[in-house]
Protein backbone atom coordinates (compact mmCIF):
# COMPACT_ATOMS: atom_id res chain seq x y z
CA UNK A 1 0.00 0.00 0.00
CA UNK A 2 1.24 3.80 -0.45
CA UNK A 3 -0.41 6.35 1.83
CA UNK A 4 -1.54 9.28 -0.23
CA UNK A 5 -2.19 12.44 0.67
CA UNK A 6 -3.19 15.94 -0.32
CA UNK A 7 -3.38 19.47 1.28
CA UNK A 8 -4.45 22.96 0.53
CA UNK A 9 -5.88 23.95 -3.52
CA UNK A 10 -5.04 20.08 -4.22
CA UNK A 11 -7.15 18.77 -1.44
CA UNK A 12 -9.71 20.80 -2.70
CA UNK A 13 -10.14 20.34 -5.99
CA UNK A 14 -10.06 16.16 -5.50
CA UNK A 15 -12.45 16.49 -3.02
CA UNK A 16 -9.95 14.04 -1.45
CA UNK A 17 -8.18 14.37 1.55
CA UNK A 18 -6.20 11.11 1.54
CA UNK A 19 -6.36 7.89 -0.37
CA UNK A 20 -4.78 4.33 -0.34
CA UNK A 21 -3.68 2.64 -3.39
CA UNK A 22 -1.69 -0.57 -4.00
CA UNK A 23 2.18 0.27 -4.13
CA UNK A 24 2.35 -2.01 -7.50
CA UNK A 25 5.92 -2.11 -9.68
CA UNK A 26 4.99 -0.25 -12.81
CA UNK A 27 4.32 3.12 -10.51
CA UNK A 28 7.57 2.69 -8.36
CA UNK A 29 8.80 6.28 -9.14
CA UNK A 30 7.23 9.83 -7.55
CA UNK A 31 6.48 10.67 -11.53
CA UNK A 32 5.13 7.13 -12.64
CA UNK A 33 2.59 7.24 -9.54
CA UNK A 34 1.79 10.88 -10.57
CA UNK A 35 0.94 9.82 -14.31
CA UNK A 36 -0.95 6.70 -12.95
CA UNK A 37 -3.25 9.06 -10.70
CA UNK A 38 -3.83 11.90 -13.21
CA UNK A 39 -5.62 9.12 -15.52
CA UNK A 40 -7.88 8.74 -12.72
CA UNK A 41 -10.07 11.45 -14.40
CA UNK A 42 -9.72 15.03 -15.35
CA UNK A 43 -10.53 16.73 -11.99
CA UNK A 44 -7.38 14.34 -11.10
CA UNK A 45 -5.67 15.52 -14.35
CA UNK A 46 -6.08 19.43 -13.54
CA UNK A 47 -5.26 18.85 -9.70
CA UNK A 48 -1.48 16.73 -10.77
CA UNK A 49 -1.12 18.67 -13.44
CA UNK A 50 -0.33 22.06 -12.18
CA UNK A 51 3.64 23.01 -13.03
CA UNK A 52 4.46 23.84 -9.20
CA UNK A 53 2.51 20.58 -7.72
CA UNK A 54 5.62 19.80 -4.86
CA UNK A 55 5.24 15.81 -3.56
CA UNK A 56 6.98 14.74 -0.44
CA UNK A 57 7.85 11.54 0.19
CA UNK A 58 7.56 10.14 3.71
CA UNK A 59 7.58 13.81 4.48
CA UNK A 60 10.57 14.99 2.64
CA UNK A 61 10.17 16.98 -0.60
CA UNK A 62 10.83 14.61 -3.64
CA UNK A 63 12.28 14.64 -6.96
CA UNK A 64 10.51 12.97 -9.94
CA UNK A 65 12.81 9.84 -10.08
CA UNK A 66 12.60 8.85 -6.21
CA UNK A 67 12.06 5.51 -5.76
CA UNK A 68 8.80 4.50 -4.00
CA UNK A 69 8.62 1.76 -1.97
CA UNK A 70 5.13 -0.56 0.26
CA UNK A 71 4.06 1.53 3.14
CA UNK A 72 5.36 5.23 1.59
CA UNK A 73 3.63 8.31 2.39
CA UNK A 74 3.51 10.24 -0.59
CA UNK A 75 2.02 14.22 -0.05
CA UNK A 76 0.77 15.97 -2.90
CA UNK A 77 0.60 19.57 -2.48
CA UNK A 78 0.57 23.71 -4.10
CA UNK A 79 3.53 25.81 -2.68
CA UNK A 80 3.65 26.45 0.80
CA UNK A 81 2.47 30.21 2.16
CA UNK A 82 2.79 29.83 5.75
CA UNK A 83 4.76 32.66 8.18
CA UNK B 1 27.23 23.82 23.76
CA UNK B 2 24.46 22.45 21.72
CA UNK B 3 21.76 25.11 20.58
CA UNK B 4 18.53 24.61 22.58
CA UNK B 5 16.28 24.17 19.87
CA UNK B 6 12.19 24.22 20.21
CA UNK B 7 9.98 24.39 17.11
CA UNK B 8 5.77 24.04 18.18
CA UNK B 9 3.07 24.07 15.96
CA UNK B 10 -0.66 25.00 17.64
CA UNK B 11 -4.24 26.40 17.33
CA UNK B 12 -4.12 28.30 20.76
CA UNK B 13 -1.94 31.77 21.20
CA UNK B 14 0.94 31.58 22.38
CA UNK B 15 3.05 33.54 25.38
CA UNK B 16 5.52 35.96 23.43
CA UNK B 17 6.76 37.11 27.12
CA UNK B 18 7.22 33.34 27.99
CA UNK B 19 8.71 32.24 24.64
CA UNK B 20 11.51 35.00 24.96
CA UNK B 21 12.71 34.62 28.74
CA UNK B 22 13.06 30.44 27.12
CA UNK B 23 15.81 31.84 25.16
CA UNK B 24 17.74 33.32 27.71
CA UNK B 25 20.04 30.45 28.42
CA UNK B 26 23.99 30.82 29.51
CA UNK B 27 25.48 34.13 28.96
CA UNK B 28 23.40 35.48 26.03
CA UNK B 29 23.69 38.91 25.14
CA UNK B 30 21.61 39.22 21.99
CA UNK B 31 17.81 38.71 21.71
CA UNK B 32 16.34 38.81 18.11
CA UNK B 33 12.26 38.37 17.48
CA UNK B 34 9.87 38.40 14.35
CA UNK B 35 6.52 38.15 15.37
CA UNK B 36 4.17 37.61 11.77
CA UNK B 37 0.34 39.35 12.31
CA UNK B 38 -3.06 38.45 10.39
CA UNK B 39 -3.49 41.63 7.83
CA UNK B 40 -6.62 42.80 7.65
CA UNK B 41 -6.42 43.88 3.90
CA UNK B 42 -8.93 47.05 2.74
CA UNK B 43 -11.53 47.06 0.27
CA UNK B 44 -12.03 43.69 -2.36
CA UNK B 45 -9.33 42.41 -0.49
CA UNK B 46 -10.26 42.73 3.30
CA UNK B 47 -10.12 39.61 5.14
CA UNK B 48 -12.38 38.72 8.01
CA UNK B 49 -10.58 35.15 8.97
CA UNK B 50 -7.76 33.52 8.03
CA UNK B 51 -7.41 29.94 7.66
CA UNK B 52 -4.87 28.31 8.10
CA UNK B 53 -3.85 24.37 7.00
CA UNK B 54 -0.84 22.33 7.64
CA UNK B 55 0.73 18.98 6.98
CA UNK B 56 0.87 17.47 10.37
CA UNK B 57 4.32 15.38 10.99
CA UNK B 58 6.08 17.01 8.07
CA UNK B 59 5.70 20.34 9.53
CA UNK B 60 7.44 20.31 12.91
CA UNK B 61 9.66 18.34 11.02
CA UNK B 62 10.76 21.08 8.45
CA UNK B 63 10.95 23.76 10.84
CA UNK B 64 12.88 21.50 13.42
CA UNK B 65 15.69 21.17 10.49
CA UNK B 66 15.43 24.55 9.44
CA UNK B 67 15.90 25.66 13.18
CA UNK B 68 19.17 22.92 12.82
CA UNK B 69 20.38 24.55 9.67
CA UNK B 70 20.32 27.75 11.68
CA UNK B 71 22.44 26.53 14.38
CA UNK B 72 24.58 24.80 12.22
CA UNK B 73 25.76 28.06 10.17
CA UNK B 74 25.23 30.55 13.15
CA UNK B 75 26.89 29.72 16.95
CA UNK B 76 23.44 30.08 18.79
CA UNK B 77 21.99 29.73 22.19
CA UNK B 78 18.54 29.01 21.57
CA UNK B 79 15.76 29.22 19.00
CA UNK B 80 12.38 28.83 18.88
CA UNK B 81 9.39 29.09 16.17
CA UNK B 82 5.81 28.67 17.03
CA UNK B 83 3.62 28.89 14.21
CA UNK B 84 0.02 28.63 14.69
CA UNK B 85 -2.57 26.95 12.41
CA UNK B 86 -6.64 26.28 12.21
CA UNK B 87 -8.89 29.92 11.77
CA UNK B 88 -7.37 33.43 13.04
CA UNK B 89 -8.69 36.93 12.75
CA UNK B 90 -6.77 40.06 11.21
CA UNK B 91 -4.51 41.47 14.19
CA UNK B 92 -3.69 38.06 15.89
CA UNK B 93 -0.02 36.67 15.65
CA UNK B 94 0.67 33.52 13.67
CA UNK B 95 3.90 33.22 13.90
CA UNK B 96 6.71 33.54 16.13
CA UNK B 97 10.61 33.05 15.74
CA UNK B 98 13.05 34.19 18.27
CA UNK B 99 16.72 33.77 18.47
CA UNK B 100 19.26 33.98 21.52
CA UNK B 101 23.01 34.35 20.53
CA UNK B 102 25.87 35.89 22.50
CA UNK B 103 26.51 38.90 19.94
CA UNK B 104 23.67 40.49 18.06
CA UNK B 105 24.86 39.67 14.67
CA UNK B 106 24.14 36.00 14.72
CA UNK B 107 20.74 36.54 16.26
CA UNK B 108 19.63 38.82 13.27
CA UNK B 109 21.14 36.80 10.38
CA UNK B 110 19.50 33.21 12.26
CA UNK B 111 15.97 34.96 12.97
CA UNK B 112 15.94 36.23 9.03
CA UNK B 113 17.07 32.77 8.14
CA UNK B 114 14.95 30.88 9.58
CA UNK B 115 11.66 33.20 8.55
CA UNK B 116 12.94 32.69 5.25
CA UNK B 117 12.96 29.09 4.96
CA UNK B 118 9.81 29.06 7.23
CA UNK B 119 8.14 30.87 4.51
CA UNK B 120 9.65 28.91 1.38
CA UNK B 121 9.82 25.68 3.14
CA UNK B 122 7.17 24.77 5.78
CA UNK B 123 4.05 22.74 4.83
CA UNK B 124 1.41 25.88 5.66
CA UNK B 125 -1.12 27.15 3.43
CA UNK B 126 -3.22 30.01 4.06
CA UNK B 127 -6.52 31.17 2.69
CA UNK B 128 -8.24 34.34 2.96
CA UNK B 129 -12.40 34.20 3.82
CA UNK B 130 -13.74 38.01 3.34
CA UNK B 131 -17.11 39.91 2.20
CA UNK B 132 -16.00 38.94 -1.55
CA UNK B 133 -14.90 35.12 -0.88
CA UNK B 134 -12.17 32.72 -0.35
CA UNK B 135 -9.61 32.62 -2.12
CA UNK B 136 -6.12 30.73 -1.14
CA UNK B 137 -3.10 32.32 -0.98
CA UNK B 138 -0.77 32.61 -3.86
CA UNK B 139 3.04 32.05 -3.00
CA UNK B 140 4.91 34.96 -3.66
CA UNK B 141 8.59 34.92 -5.55
CA UNK B 142 9.89 37.68 -3.44
CA UNK B 143 9.79 34.80 -1.07
CA UNK B 144 11.85 32.66 -2.83
CA UNK B 145 14.13 35.73 -4.08
CA UNK B 146 14.92 35.90 -0.09
CA UNK B 147 15.67 32.54 0.57
CA UNK B 148 17.93 32.48 -2.34
CA UNK B 149 19.73 35.25 -0.56
CA UNK B 150 21.27 32.27 2.02
CA UNK B 151 24.25 30.33 0.05
CA UNK B 152 24.95 26.88 1.46
CA UNK B 153 27.23 27.33 4.74
CA UNK B 154 31.03 27.20 4.10
CA UNK B 155 32.23 23.50 3.80
CA UNK B 156 28.46 22.07 2.75
CA UNK B 157 28.05 20.15 -0.30
CA UNK B 158 24.40 20.40 0.56
CA UNK C 1 1.15 58.08 7.26
CA UNK C 2 4.37 58.71 9.43
CA UNK C 3 5.89 56.19 11.35
CA UNK C 4 5.03 56.38 15.28
CA UNK C 5 8.56 57.33 16.71
CA UNK C 6 9.58 57.14 20.20
CA UNK C 7 13.11 57.05 22.04
CA UNK C 8 13.56 56.66 25.79
CA UNK C 9 16.75 57.02 27.91
CA UNK C 10 16.11 55.37 31.50
CA UNK C 11 17.45 53.84 34.46
CA UNK C 12 14.23 51.63 35.57
CA UNK C 13 14.00 48.55 33.61
CA UNK C 14 11.59 48.57 30.32
CA UNK C 15 8.35 46.11 29.55
CA UNK C 16 8.89 44.76 26.58
CA UNK C 17 4.63 43.41 26.47
CA UNK C 18 3.65 47.38 26.49
CA UNK C 19 6.91 48.01 24.12
CA UNK C 20 5.19 45.68 21.66
CA UNK C 21 1.38 46.59 22.00
CA UNK C 22 3.22 50.43 21.14
CA UNK C 23 4.08 49.18 17.59
CA UNK C 24 1.02 47.64 16.77
CA UNK C 25 -0.36 49.91 14.94
CA UNK C 26 -2.60 49.92 11.69
CA UNK C 27 -2.47 47.41 9.46
CA UNK C 28 0.44 45.92 11.29
CA UNK C 29 1.69 42.34 9.43
CA UNK C 30 5.31 42.13 10.99
CA UNK C 31 7.51 43.30 14.16
CA UNK C 32 10.67 42.61 14.47
CA UNK C 33 12.78 43.06 18.75
CA UNK C 34 16.01 43.56 19.56
CA UNK C 35 16.85 43.11 22.94
CA UNK C 36 19.96 43.30 24.69
CA UNK C 37 21.54 41.95 27.49
CA UNK C 38 24.51 42.86 30.38
CA UNK C 39 27.14 39.79 29.38
CA UNK C 40 28.74 38.40 32.75
CA UNK C 41 32.14 37.04 31.30
CA UNK C 42 34.54 34.77 32.69
CA UNK C 43 37.45 34.40 34.26
CA UNK C 44 39.59 37.44 34.49
CA UNK C 45 36.80 39.53 32.67
CA UNK C 46 34.38 38.42 34.66
CA UNK C 47 31.93 41.51 35.02
CA UNK C 48 29.73 41.98 37.87
CA UNK C 49 28.62 45.65 37.12
CA UNK C 50 28.52 47.38 34.09
CA UNK C 51 28.01 51.16 34.55
CA UNK C 52 26.30 52.93 31.57
CA UNK C 53 27.16 56.96 31.24
CA UNK C 54 25.67 59.09 28.43
CA UNK C 55 25.08 62.37 27.67
CA UNK C 56 21.74 63.85 28.49
CA UNK C 57 19.87 65.80 25.80
CA UNK C 58 22.38 64.73 22.81
CA UNK C 59 21.63 60.61 23.48
CA UNK C 60 17.38 61.58 22.96
CA UNK C 61 18.43 63.79 20.10
CA UNK C 62 20.81 61.47 18.38
CA UNK C 63 18.43 57.81 19.67
CA UNK C 64 15.32 60.57 17.92
CA UNK C 65 17.40 61.07 14.47
CA UNK C 66 18.95 57.25 13.95
CA UNK C 67 14.68 56.52 14.15
CA UNK C 68 13.95 59.33 11.66
CA UNK C 69 16.87 58.06 9.47
CA UNK C 70 15.03 54.47 9.55
CA UNK C 71 11.87 55.23 8.81
CA UNK C 72 12.81 57.60 5.79
CA UNK C 73 14.52 54.27 4.16
CA UNK C 74 11.82 52.27 4.73
CA UNK C 75 8.38 52.36 5.08
CA UNK C 76 7.87 51.93 8.68
CA UNK C 77 4.70 51.47 11.12
CA UNK C 78 6.66 52.34 13.88
CA UNK C 79 9.80 52.15 15.82
CA UNK C 80 10.55 52.35 19.38
CA UNK C 81 14.22 52.15 20.95
CA UNK C 82 14.95 52.42 24.93
CA UNK C 83 18.39 52.45 26.16
CA UNK C 84 19.31 52.11 30.00
CA UNK C 85 21.80 54.17 31.62
CA UNK C 86 22.82 53.84 35.75
CA UNK C 87 24.59 50.26 37.18
CA UNK C 88 23.24 47.24 35.82
CA UNK C 89 23.98 43.86 36.84
CA UNK C 90 24.54 40.64 34.32
CA UNK C 91 21.56 39.31 32.79
CA UNK C 92 19.53 42.79 32.83
CA UNK C 93 18.64 44.04 29.47
CA UNK C 94 20.18 47.09 28.41
CA UNK C 95 18.27 47.83 25.35
CA UNK C 96 15.45 47.58 23.25
CA UNK C 97 14.90 48.08 19.85
CA UNK C 98 10.78 47.49 18.32
CA UNK C 99 9.97 47.97 14.54
CA UNK C 100 6.44 47.57 13.19
CA UNK C 101 5.89 47.25 9.06
CA UNK C 102 3.15 45.90 6.91
CA UNK C 103 6.12 42.93 5.73
CA UNK C 104 8.83 41.53 7.62
CA UNK C 105 11.63 42.95 5.03
CA UNK C 106 11.79 46.42 6.00
CA UNK C 107 10.67 45.21 9.18
CA UNK C 108 14.64 42.87 10.27
CA UNK C 109 16.44 45.92 8.22
CA UNK C 110 15.41 49.06 10.11
CA UNK C 111 16.12 47.15 13.23
CA UNK C 112 19.21 45.85 12.37
CA UNK C 113 19.95 49.17 11.14
CA UNK C 114 18.99 50.81 14.14
CA UNK C 115 20.95 48.86 16.46
CA UNK C 116 24.30 49.74 14.21
CA UNK C 117 23.76 52.98 14.18
CA UNK C 118 22.93 53.42 18.00
CA UNK C 119 26.09 51.48 18.72
CA UNK C 120 28.17 54.14 16.79
CA UNK C 121 26.60 57.03 16.75
CA UNK C 122 24.39 57.32 20.10
CA UNK C 123 26.75 58.94 22.87
CA UNK C 124 26.42 56.30 25.78
CA UNK C 125 29.88 54.68 27.28
CA UNK C 126 30.70 51.42 29.26
CA UNK C 127 32.42 50.79 32.09
CA UNK C 128 32.93 47.09 33.24
CA UNK C 129 33.67 46.61 36.83
CA UNK C 130 34.61 43.28 38.28
CA UNK C 131 37.05 41.12 40.60
CA UNK C 132 39.87 42.02 38.38
CA UNK C 133 39.21 46.00 38.46
CA UNK C 134 37.57 48.66 36.21
CA UNK C 135 37.45 49.83 33.02
CA UNK C 136 35.91 51.34 30.32
CA UNK C 137 34.66 49.35 27.45
CA UNK C 138 36.52 49.69 23.89
CA UNK C 139 34.88 50.69 21.16
CA UNK C 140 35.05 47.63 18.44
CA UNK C 141 35.63 48.15 14.72
CA UNK C 142 33.47 45.27 14.10
CA UNK C 143 30.32 47.67 15.16
CA UNK C 144 31.65 50.26 12.65
CA UNK C 145 32.07 47.93 9.89
CA UNK C 146 28.37 46.85 10.66
CA UNK C 147 27.19 50.41 10.30
CA UNK C 148 29.00 51.11 7.17
CA UNK C 149 27.39 48.06 5.26
CA UNK C 150 24.24 50.59 4.94
CA UNK C 151 24.82 53.09 1.85
CA UNK C 152 23.20 56.33 1.96
CA UNK C 153 19.54 56.26 0.76
CA UNK C 154 18.64 56.88 -2.91
CA UNK C 155 18.38 60.15 -3.60
CA UNK C 156 19.98 61.60 -0.66
CA UNK C 157 23.67 63.52 -0.61
CA UNK C 158 24.31 62.41 2.54
CA UNK D 1 31.11 81.75 27.58
CA UNK D 2 31.25 78.41 25.84
CA UNK D 3 29.85 75.68 28.03
CA UNK D 4 32.08 72.74 28.27
CA UNK D 5 31.49 68.83 28.62
CA UNK D 6 33.55 65.93 29.05
CA UNK D 7 32.41 62.30 29.26
CA UNK D 8 33.40 59.13 30.34
CA UNK D 9 37.51 58.04 29.91
CA UNK D 10 38.22 61.88 28.84
CA UNK D 11 35.93 63.28 32.14
CA UNK D 12 37.84 60.80 34.13
CA UNK D 13 41.57 61.37 33.03
CA UNK D 14 40.83 65.74 33.50
CA UNK D 15 38.95 65.27 37.07
CA UNK D 16 36.59 67.59 35.37
CA UNK D 17 32.82 66.49 33.98
CA UNK D 18 32.50 70.90 32.92
CA UNK D 19 33.80 73.88 32.86
CA UNK D 20 33.07 77.47 32.03
CA UNK D 21 35.62 79.14 29.63
CA UNK D 22 35.02 82.69 28.25
CA UNK D 23 34.04 83.03 24.03
CA UNK D 24 37.43 84.73 22.37
CA UNK D 25 38.14 85.43 18.77
CA UNK D 26 41.43 83.47 18.72
CA UNK D 27 39.61 80.30 19.69
CA UNK D 28 36.25 80.39 17.73
CA UNK D 29 37.25 77.39 16.01
CA UNK D 30 36.71 73.70 17.12
CA UNK D 31 40.66 73.02 16.92
CA UNK D 32 41.37 76.19 17.83
CA UNK D 33 39.41 75.45 21.25
CA UNK D 34 41.05 72.09 21.52
CA UNK D 35 44.84 73.54 21.59
CA UNK D 36 43.81 76.23 23.98
CA UNK D 37 42.74 73.61 25.86
CA UNK D 38 45.71 70.95 25.27
CA UNK D 39 48.11 73.78 26.90
CA UNK D 40 45.94 73.72 30.13
CA UNK D 41 48.97 70.73 31.66
CA UNK D 42 49.76 67.40 30.58
CA UNK D 43 46.33 66.07 31.97
CA UNK D 44 44.72 67.93 29.49
CA UNK D 45 47.51 67.54 26.63
CA UNK D 46 47.22 64.16 27.24
CA UNK D 47 42.87 63.17 27.48
CA UNK D 48 42.08 65.34 25.05
CA UNK D 49 45.13 64.70 22.54
CA UNK D 50 43.93 60.71 21.43
CA UNK D 51 43.31 60.56 18.02
CA UNK D 52 40.02 59.11 18.46
CA UNK D 53 38.56 62.52 20.32
CA UNK D 54 34.76 62.98 19.26
CA UNK D 55 33.69 66.47 19.68
CA UNK D 56 30.31 67.88 19.61
CA UNK D 57 28.94 71.51 19.31
CA UNK D 58 25.30 71.58 20.77
CA UNK D 59 24.80 68.26 20.33
CA UNK D 60 26.01 67.87 16.82
CA UNK D 61 29.34 66.02 15.93
CA UNK D 62 31.89 68.75 14.81
CA UNK D 63 34.23 68.72 12.50
CA UNK D 64 37.82 70.81 13.04
CA UNK D 65 37.10 73.59 10.96
CA UNK D 66 33.88 74.11 12.65
CA UNK D 67 32.93 77.69 13.82
CA UNK D 68 32.38 78.06 17.75
CA UNK D 69 29.63 80.82 18.42
CA UNK D 70 29.10 82.68 22.25
CA UNK D 71 27.13 80.79 23.93
CA UNK D 72 28.03 76.88 22.06
CA UNK D 73 28.03 73.84 24.45
CA UNK D 74 31.17 72.08 23.21
CA UNK D 75 31.56 68.44 24.22
CA UNK D 76 34.11 65.93 24.75
CA UNK D 77 34.17 62.31 24.63
CA UNK D 78 35.78 59.25 23.51
CA UNK D 79 34.08 56.64 20.80
CA UNK D 80 30.47 55.55 22.24
CA UNK D 81 30.28 51.96 23.15
CA UNK D 82 26.33 51.99 23.75
CA UNK D 83 24.36 49.21 22.73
Amino acid sequence: MLRLLFFARVREQLGCDRLEVPWSADAATVEKLLSHLQQRGPQWQAALGQPNLLIAVNQCVAEPADLLREGDEVAFFPPVTGG
Amino acid sequence: MAAVLQAQVQEQAFDPAALHRSLKVADCGAVVEFTGYVRGGEGSAAVTTLELEHYPGMTERSLQLILEDAAARWPLLAATVVHRVGRLAPGEPIVWVGVGAAHRGEAFAACDFIMDFLKTRAPFWKKEHGPAGSAWVEARSSDDERAARWQPPQGSSR
